[in-house]
């Protein structure tokens, strides 16, 4: 039925904190990316949701291979990638690609935009005849709802819906499996906001690729995801489908987080849950279950043993010591 | 339900001249501000929502911007007339604002502290220990913990949602009669986003504040404003009570934007999309600013501007469509 | 903050080493100092006894090491010419270039401050083209052009200062102008573009909104900010201007350590050029490292990390 | 704070203002009875303070001239004058000189003047840690010095030693044996005292030199009664003080001399005869072939160069076309020995006959001090098909290159170095046999020259002397092309101030007579 | 400042603005500082064409005519409209010639050191990691010498010849493009264009000269046109101790520091040649001032 394309298990990202002139030595680490499981299916949307600093950006620069992985492992197509090197990490760029939140800074301001899209194409190993390439171009831009003769255009002779439309058919070059979606439509005007993310949709109804949603807003993400995860400081504390994480959400950060959405009616304000304090650094995280200074359920449990990322049925996992408590409220 | 306005800002029109035509920024809107009341400015970016604020206290971006006609009458008298010095003298006292960006408000050479203190030592003058008291009641209202120490901390040291508080405690430190919140919330997480709006009611029900809060986002005025005003291309399109507004969207812009809103918790399969792009300011022609974009604009949507009308208690709108249903009844 | 003075002084030393290196490689290949200073009647004989007596006919890593020696001894060798220690000539004259440079810099700071906050406050209008031109006319002229100009008003024509050399405050004046007004214009076009940096940032729109002054905003808020980029160009400006004497000293025939190193230069005194030249690039270092420290003091988010 | 940045930019503004309108500081003129000299050289070119045994170089000839005094000077002729010795006798085989002292002369702190004080100076002058520039020419020529008596004192020779009148004139003073005994070399550094005509005051070392007149001095009371000494190295800095008042004398730049001429209430005086700038071929001397190895071809050069137009456009009256080797004040010289009439015409022609009516490339190099001259001469060789590219290195290259022999093509040639001296082998040696003659000189001239230098008596120097400068103008290896006079530009309170011949760095500050 | 959605917004939302299109403003803007492009535009065009628009061989000496003071004095002639100097040529051509040797000097500094500059910044800014190390140490050694005290060592030890002065202040001013352009590349490689590029599998030599190297080309020629006018001062500051351009040939800063000795009588040497570089080097600060100002989206629209 379900295709597993991308499975993440254990995924891990500590950047060192040094202290020394001639002779570093380590004093700790950021842990960016503490042990983050998940998987994306075949032709499925997966959100990963969480505030800002709680390591959803460089789960996804880790999968982009962006950045060297301190630990764990991520299958692609059943191969892992993360250790990939040389002629075999070229090839494989281009297989999963990636849109950007920011239109304006995503589109290299020297290039046209026929350059822009078929650069992933262009540098890829084997690279197609120049014709096969234009073509490529039109289909693409046709697709993304873009005049035919906007590729001899530059980047800033579009607005920023355009441009994420650019950017979008940009990703579908090299025709990826999977493409990473960092944000896309956080920083396009509401309206705009609207026609993107239909035409993501719509686009993968038709070619059935795969996404990799990243966004802090929980609305969009719903609305666009198979499954969503939610993360905290570098780790799920739950992963559910979107409908259900709706209508049972166990993990109390979960809770929080939907209870702090906005509403879309003055008569549909949620009992609000306000948690205290701030999202603490990820340098010398809080120990065990990362959550609990600022839980509302937490005991003396939640500060010495982590709690496991358990299945509750259905594909739910959860992150928490007390899931049965909190699946009865 | 009518109450005494504080505030009332009267075809106010601000222009911009660029070298490259006027952008007419804020192109006669009126409106009134109620004592007590929250009032929500929505519209997309450039709508002009945020000059319109900054018309208020006069600070328009000079030399380009340029106020070029209405009134804004506050106290009884027109601060359009007051000279510098006497804006100064209102300014922070009587009329107070929050910007976007808590990252960038704050002086980062100077400490919390005297940052706070500022405006106190402005406009009442005080000095020494009654300085630092009402220093540290300031910033124990926005729930500072321990203000003392912080009073001598700089705010590199303060988290975004610390900052923005700051900034209110520094705004609201002469406890003004207005506060104007340009996007307060926009660049804080949404469990910090949660926490700042409850705290800005909750002053504003101690000190009988008024408030404007300027937004993109149809949330934050369902959770936070007691009556909205729409803005499209320099114009009120739309004013209403928000439950009002909410219910009965007349205006097509207000309706198309309220669906275009994914809804949490579901997995819809289209939103609704505006089509098109805002347009330049620059280049308004005589008829509805929408009507390109509208999809049931008619001839004379492209012709002649629509008028203002009330259809409603309270309930304003320009739009030909309700305009003609109201000739036809 | 300890640890990023030591990373800095580290590099320093590493940077200082290069430039001895190379300093002593430009000097040694640049010619004989024992033929330029003998008269036109020395014989060879003379003039290679006197190399010989200098040290000349060393092997060169022999000669690098007894110059590295001699830095370490805090000597800096012996000058060829002086027959005194070079630190010892250097430190005779260094007080007068510093009385010029430090005079420049007042006249550099203040002129090119005020010009660059006023024209920042008056952008666009005449007083910001008036500025500029006036800024820039000390940067668009030859110092010594300037200088000679200089001298044939005020001394030669009008007789109000005296032309040249050392002695009273009015010797200083020419001098100062001449050396100060290059530097005036890049100080006025950075406090120009940081004040106009600053005033558009939002901190400067919350004060206004606190209802602070124009002068307030202007001199507290801004100007502070802006000091920062200023600090930085002023007192590498400095390092220059205390490195970069040698035209104006030549012109007013100001006994500075510029003068001495030309001279040394046409005379190949090769320890006096070696150490001018080298305590020139440890200001530089040491100055940089300096206002390093100093954002620190300034900018409190340096301060803390 | 509003208040307060304009209290300070006021207050920083009046200052600035003030500064520049005070009008109150006029540029002052020396005060009566004194005068300010100002030398072009910055080099102060004794190696210890003020040490005149140190001397290492030439332009410290003034200072030296005003406290001390060497056993002989020159006059205002060039001749040679008893100073410390009254007379001397030079043995018909060089073996020995003879030295008769002056008798009551007394140093400036008092002590009196004996032969022990002329042993210790020479002594000292010839010890190899003083580094004395001609400290070794000195122990190469010198046997001993001998106190015959209390006023003789005889130098006991290894070879004729012309060089000693000039060295004595020039850098050998006496010193107080005395009191070096008593202060040290440090100390006498630092404090100076000489039988000069002038006693130092205070000094800064390449910066000022101030000296005041000594009372009944026993060859010539100065007029003056106290003289500064400044070194300011940029000529249009210097006549900037000249005009101001600020300077009654300086060392004048050949270029400025139409300006001071110009000003009624400014002089030029006239060192005469200094040196002579020749041009030398230098490619004789290299490997390999050059047109310049063919003599016609340098005729053809020495035709082809309009001395005399160069002279009246940028030498200003410091040029005058020369054609011997010699000056006027050596014996020897021919003053029929006129330089060759300006003919490109015969140039040309000399040119085909050797094979070049084509013309040919070639390099010009010249100093930098002095480019103009040649500068003007580029138009004047190309004219008849010398096509010289000019190099101008800078001056230590140049003269590295050309003591090391290593220029092509032709040039500029520094000398002979008159500079007053007055034998006319110590005059030739350096550039035609010596360090600067880049190996251009023929046995023939070898030979020559050693008879000059054996010759005692003024007949057969000057014989000798004439047979030298015949030779060289024969062989034309180099030319002479203007005699050049050194140039002082005195402002309105200088009556008069007789120069030395061939002195470049001026002396006999003693005679130097003001208007007040 | 405008208010369409696409560009920088009234809000205070700045967005970064494209390159392309900046350089279309700077072509159609209406406030052109035409006097400065029009006086380069001469610098330029008698610095190429100079052999043939000067009316006189800028090295022919005429010792009949020395010093004759430009045409309008009493005793000029219209033969030599700005005057004659010492050796009797003809300052309007040397001065039109001096433009040529002017501009290769000026032109080869700052286009040499420019791009190595450039190159080093890409490479350090870029790469980073030891590279960076090692080449900005390398900066830190040159930018910490004494400018005008090396360029008078090098110059004393190279000896002054056009391609020696040339060289030397490529030596001593590469550093300064280096350290500006490597603040630009780190910048510029924080845009998404540079993380996608490496996305999309391009190689860095690709990413440096494609997508980073068009995006700092424009403080480049900012630096090079206010560095040109410092590279013409420093001439002139090294022909004033004499280890300039050598003479006969006409460059600009020696024709002005070997006038400055008749500035009492014969002002015109060395004023005419002051003038020219006094006006070169405004023009290149109002021109390089004018970019930075066109260029820079914050004050664009002002």
């Amino acid at each position: 039925m379900t295709e597993e394309l991308l499975a993440v298990r254990d995924l891990k990202k500590h950047f060192p904190v040094t202290k020394g002139i001639i002779f570093m030595k380590e004093i700790g680490a950021i842990k960016a990316v503490d042990g983050v499981n998940f998987t994306v299916n075949r032709g499925e949307t997966f959100g990963l949701v969480g505030e800002s600093g709680c390591g959803k950006t460089t789960t996804a620069k880790l999968i982009l291979l962006m950045e060297r992985i301190t630990g764990g492992t991520i299958h692609y197509k059943g191969r892992d990638i993360s250790l990939l090197r040389g002629s075999e990490l070229k090839s494989h760029r281009g297989s999963v690609q990636a849109v950007f939140q920011d239109p304006f800074s995503s589109l290299s301001p020297r290039m046209r935009v026929k350059d822009i899209i078929a650069e992933p194409i262009v540098v890829s190993v084997n690279a197609p005849s120049k014709t096969a390439v234009k073509e490529k171009i039109a289909e693409l831009l046709q697709l993304v709802g873009l005049r035919k003769d906007a590729g001899d255009l530059y980047p800033h002779e579009f607005s920023g819906g355009q441009r994420q439309r650019i950017a979008i058919a940009r990703a579908l070059a090299p025709d990826p499996d999977l493409i990473v979606l960092d944000e896309p439509v956080s920083g396009l005007d509401v309206s705009i906001r609207a026609q993107i993310m239909n035409l993501l949709r719509d686009i993968q109804d038709r070619l059935g690729i795969s996404y990799l949603l990243i966004a802090h807003d929980l609305p969009v993400v719903q609305h666009m995801s198979t499954w969503v995860g939610v993360m905290y400081l570098g780790t799920l504390v739950e992963i559910a489908g979107s409908e259900e994480l709706n209508e049972n959400p166990v993990h109390p950060y979960t809770k929080a987080l939907l209870s702090a959405a906005l509403p879309h009616h003055p008569a549909h304000i949620r009992e609000e849950i306000i948690l205290p304090g701030e999202v603490p650094t990820p340098f010398n995280p809080p120990e065990a279950c990362k959550f609990h200074p600022r839980c509302f359920r937490a005991r003396d449990i939640c500060s010495s043993v982590p709690p496991l990322f358990r299945d509750i049925g259905g594909g739910h996992f959860v992150a928490c010591h007390f899931i049965d408590d909190l699946r009865k409220i | 339900m009518k109450m005494k306005p504080i505030l009332e800002v009267k075809n106010l029109r601000t222009y911009f001249y660029t070298r490259r035509g006027v952008v007419k920024a804020v192109d006669g809107v009126s409106y009134e501000l109620g004592e007590g009341e929250t009032l929500g400015l929505v519209g997309e970016s450039g709508c002009g929502k945020s000059i319109s604020c900054f018309s208020i206290i006069r600070l328009v971006p000079a030399p380009a911007g340029v106020i070029v006609g209405g009134e804004i009458l506050f106290g009884g008298s027109d601060l359009l007339l007051k000279s510098e010095e006497e804006m100064d003298r209102i300014r922070g006292a009587e009329i107070s604002m929050i910007l976007q960006d808590p990252m960038t408000s704050l002086n980062p050479l100077f400490t919390i502290g005297d940052q706070v203190a500022e405006p106190l030592q402005i406009h009442q003058k005080l000095k020494g220990e009654g300085l630092r008291e009402k220093v540290r009641e300031m910033l124990n209202l926005v729930r500072i913990p321990s203000p003392e120490v912080r009073m001598k901390e700089y705010p590199h040291q303060m988290s975004g949602g610390m900052r923005q508080r700051i900034v209110g405690g520094m705004v609201l430190a002469c406890r003004p009669k207005i506060l104007i919140a340009d996007e307060p919330t926009t660049s804080l997480d949404v469990t910090i986003q949660a926490q700042f709006l409850r705290l800005l009611k909750e002053i504003q029900h101690t000190s009988n504040l008024s408030m404007i809060i300027v937004t993109h986002d149809f949330g934050i005025v369902a959770k936070a404003c007691d009556r909205v005003a729409v803005m499209y291309a320099g114009k009120i399109v739309e004013m209403a009570g928000t439950v009002e507004l909410f219910d009965n969207p007349e205006h097509p812009y207000t309706a198309a934007l309220m669906k275009s809103l994914p809804k949490a918790g579901m997995r819809q399969n289209r939103l609704y999309a505006i089509e098109g792009q805002p347009p330049d300011l620059r280049t308004l022609d005589s008829g509805c600013s929408f009507a390109p974009r509208c999809p049931r604009a008619m001839e004379i949507c492209r012709k002649e501007y629509p008028p203002r009308v009330e259809i409603n208690d309270g309930h304003t709108l320009s739009c030909w469509l309700r305009k003609g249903e109201v000739l036809n009844d | 903050m300890k640890r990023y003075i030591l990373k800095r002084l580290v590099q320093a030393f590493v940077s200082l080493f290069a430039v001895t290196l190379i300093v002593f490689m430009l000097t040694q290949l640049s010619g004989d100092p024992a033929l330029l200073m003998a008269p036109p009647d020395a014989t060879p004989r003379d003039i290679q006894e006197m190399r010989e007596i200098m040290g000349l006919t060393k092997p060169l890593h022999v000669q690098y090491g007894i110059f590295l020696a001699d830095i370490l001894s805090g000597e800096f060798g012996r000058s060829f010419k002086w027959d005194k220690p070079c630190i010892a000539i250097w430190l005779d004259r260094f007080p007068n270039t510093l009385l010029l440079a430090g005079a420049s810099m007042v006249i550099t700071i203040i002129i090119g401050l005020s010009f660059g906050i006023l024209s920042a406050v008056h952008v666009g209008r005449w007083f910001d083209q008036f500025g500029k031109i006036f800024a820039l006319m000390g940067q668009a002229l030859p110092v010594f052009w300037l200088g000679l100009m200089l001298m044939y008003l005020f001394s030669v024509k009008l007789r109000w200062l005296p032309t040249s050399g050392m002695g009273s405050w009015e010797h200083l004046i020419m001098p100062a102008i001449t050396l100060g007004w290059f530097f005036t214009a890049s100080i006025a076009r950075l406090t120009r573009s940081s004040m106009l940096d600053e005033l558009d940032r939002d901190y400067i729109k919350m004060a206004k909104i606190k209802g602070v002054s124009r002068s307030g905003i202007i001199l507290r808020h801004a100007l502070k900010n802006a000091t920062i980029p200023i600090l930085t160009l002023g007192s590498l400006n400095f390092v220059f201007m205390l490195n970069g004497t040698v035209i104006t000293e030549t012109v007013f025939n100001w006994p500075g350590v510029g003068r001495l190193v030309v001279e040394a230069i046409f005379t190949r005194d090769f320890p006096l050029v070696q150490t001018t030249v080298l305590i020139g690039a440890s200001f530089f270092i040491f100055v940089n490292l300096m206002v390093d420290v100093l954002y620190a003091y300034i900018d409190p988010r340096i301060r803390y990390q | 704070m509003k208040t307060h940045f304009w209290k300070v930019f006021s207050v920083a503004a009046a200052l600035i203002a003030g500064l520049t309108a005070y009008p109150g500081s006029p540029v002052q003129a020396a005060p009566k009875g004194e005068v300010v000299f100002v030398q072009a050289t910055g080099s102060w070119e004794m190696r210890t303070a003020f040490d005149p045994h140190t001397a290492i170089g030439s332009s410290c000839t003034t200072l030296i001239s005003l406290a001390f005094e060497g056993l002989v000077t020159k006059d205002e002729k060039g001749i040679l004058r008893p100073a410390l010795a009254e007379s001397w006798k030079i043995a018909d085989d060089w073996s020995r000189i003879d030295f008769f002292l002056r008798k009551e002369v007394k140093f400036h702190n008092g002590d009196s003047f004996s032969a022990q004080d002329v042993k210790f100076s020479l002594e000292r002058a010839m010890r190899e840690d003083m580094r004395f520039v001609f400290g070794p020419e000195m122990r190469r020529n010198i046997e001993s010095v001998e106190i015959v008596d209390e006023y003789h004192v005889r130098l006991n020779l290894k070879a004729p030693y012309p060089a000693f009148f000039d060295r004595s004139f020039e850098y050998l003073a006496i010193v107080p044996k005395a009191y070096i005994e008593k202060v040290g070399d440090q100390g006498f550094a630092a404090k100076p005292v000489g039988t000069g005509p002038f006693r130092v005051v205070k000094f800064e070392r390449e910066v000022f030199f101030e000296v005041e007149a000594v009372e009944n001095h026993h060859r010539q009371t100065p007029h003056i009664k106290k003289l500064t000494v400044k070194v300011v190295p940029e000529h249009s800095t210097r006549l900037a003080m000249l005009k101001t008042g600020e300077a009654d004398l300086i060392g004048l730049s050949a270029i400025h001399v139409p300006l001071v001429k110009r000003d009624p209430k400014l002089r030029v005086l006239w060192n005469q005869h200094t040196f002579l700038p020749t041009m030398v071929f230098f490619a004789v001397s290299q490997p390999g072939d050059s047109p310049f190895k063919d003599p016609r071809v340098r005729l053809a050069t020495s035709l082809a160069i309009d001395r005399k137009g160069i002279a009246d456009a940028v030498g200003h009256g410091a040029l005058t076309p020369w054609g011997s080797f010699l000056a006027p004040h050596h014996p020897g010289f021919d003053p029929e020995q006129k330089p060759p009439a300006y003919d490109p015409e015969k140039a040309k022609k000399l040119l085909a006959e050797a094979g070049y009516a084509n013309g040919f490339d070639t390099v010009l190099t010249s100093d930098p001090t002095i480019k103009e001259w040649f500068e003007a001469m580029l138009q004047q060789l190309a004219d008849v098909g010398i096509r010289a590219k000019m190099d101008t290195p800078e001056h230590g290259t140049w003269a590295a290159s050309f003591v090391g022999g290593k220029f092509k093509g032709i040039g500029y040639g520094s000398g002979p170095w008159w500079v007053g001296r007055s034998h006319p082998y110590v005059a030739l040696e350096s550039h035609i046999i010596g360090t600067w003659s880049h190996n251009l000189a023929t046995p023939e001239v070898k030979k020559t020259m050693g008879e000059l230098l054996n010759a005692t008596d003024n007949e057969a120097i000057a014989k000798s002397a004439r047979q030298v400068d015949e030779i060289l103008l024969e062989q034309k290896m180099r030319l002479p092309l203007w005699s050049y006079h050194t140039p002082l530009g005195a402002g309105p309170r200088i009556k008069e101030f007789p120069g030395a011949p061939g002195v470049v760095f001026p002396i006999g500050f003693e005679r130097l007579q003001i208007n007040e | 400042m405008s208010i369409s959605v696409q560009s920088t917004a009234v809000d205070g939302t700045s967005r970064q603005e494209s390159g392309a299109r900046l350089w279309a403003m700077v072509l159609h803007a209406r406030e052109l500082p035409l006097f400065s492009i029009g006086l380069l535009l001469l610098f330029v065009i008698t610095g190429i064409f100079g052999d043939f628009i000067s009316p006189h061989d800028p090295l022919r000496t005429n010792l009949r005519a020395v010093l004759l003071p430009p045409f309008w004095e009493e005793t000029g002639t219209a033969t030599y409209l700005l005057g004659t100097d010492h050796l009797g040529r003809d300052i309007l051509s040397r001065l039109i010639c001096g433009a040529g040797v002017s501009i290769e000097v000026g032109f080869s500094v700052i286009i040499v050191a420019g791009l190595l500059g450039t190159l080093v910044a890409l490479l350090s800014g870029y790469i980073g990691g030891r590279i960076d190390a090692a080449l900005m140490r390398l900066c830190d050694i040159v930018l910490s010498m004494p400018y005008l005290m090396v360029a008078i060592v090098l110059a004393a030890v190279l000896g002054p010849s056009k391609e020696n002065i040339i060289i030397i202040l490529i030596v001593l001013g590469w550093a300064s493009y280096a350290r500006v352009l490597r603040g630009e590349v780190l910048r510029v490689k924080e845009g998404d264009f540079i993380r996608l590029a490496v996305i999309a599998g391009a190689s860095p030599v690709r990413i440096m000269f494609r997508h980073i190297f068009p995006n700092i080309v424009n403080t480049l020629i900012i630096l090079a046109t206010l560095q040109l006018g410092m590279v013409i001062i420093t001439e002139a500051s090294l022909s004033f101790l004499g280890l300039g351009v050598p003479v006969p040939e006409p460059a600009w800063g020696s024709m002005c520091a070997e006038g400055r000795g008749y500035i009492y009588d014969a002002w015109w040497i060395a004023f005419w040649p002051g003038v020219a570089i006094m006006l070169v080097v405004l023009s290149c600060n109002f021109l390089g001032d004018w970019l930075r100002i066109r260029l820079d989206p914050k004050f664009r629209q002002i």
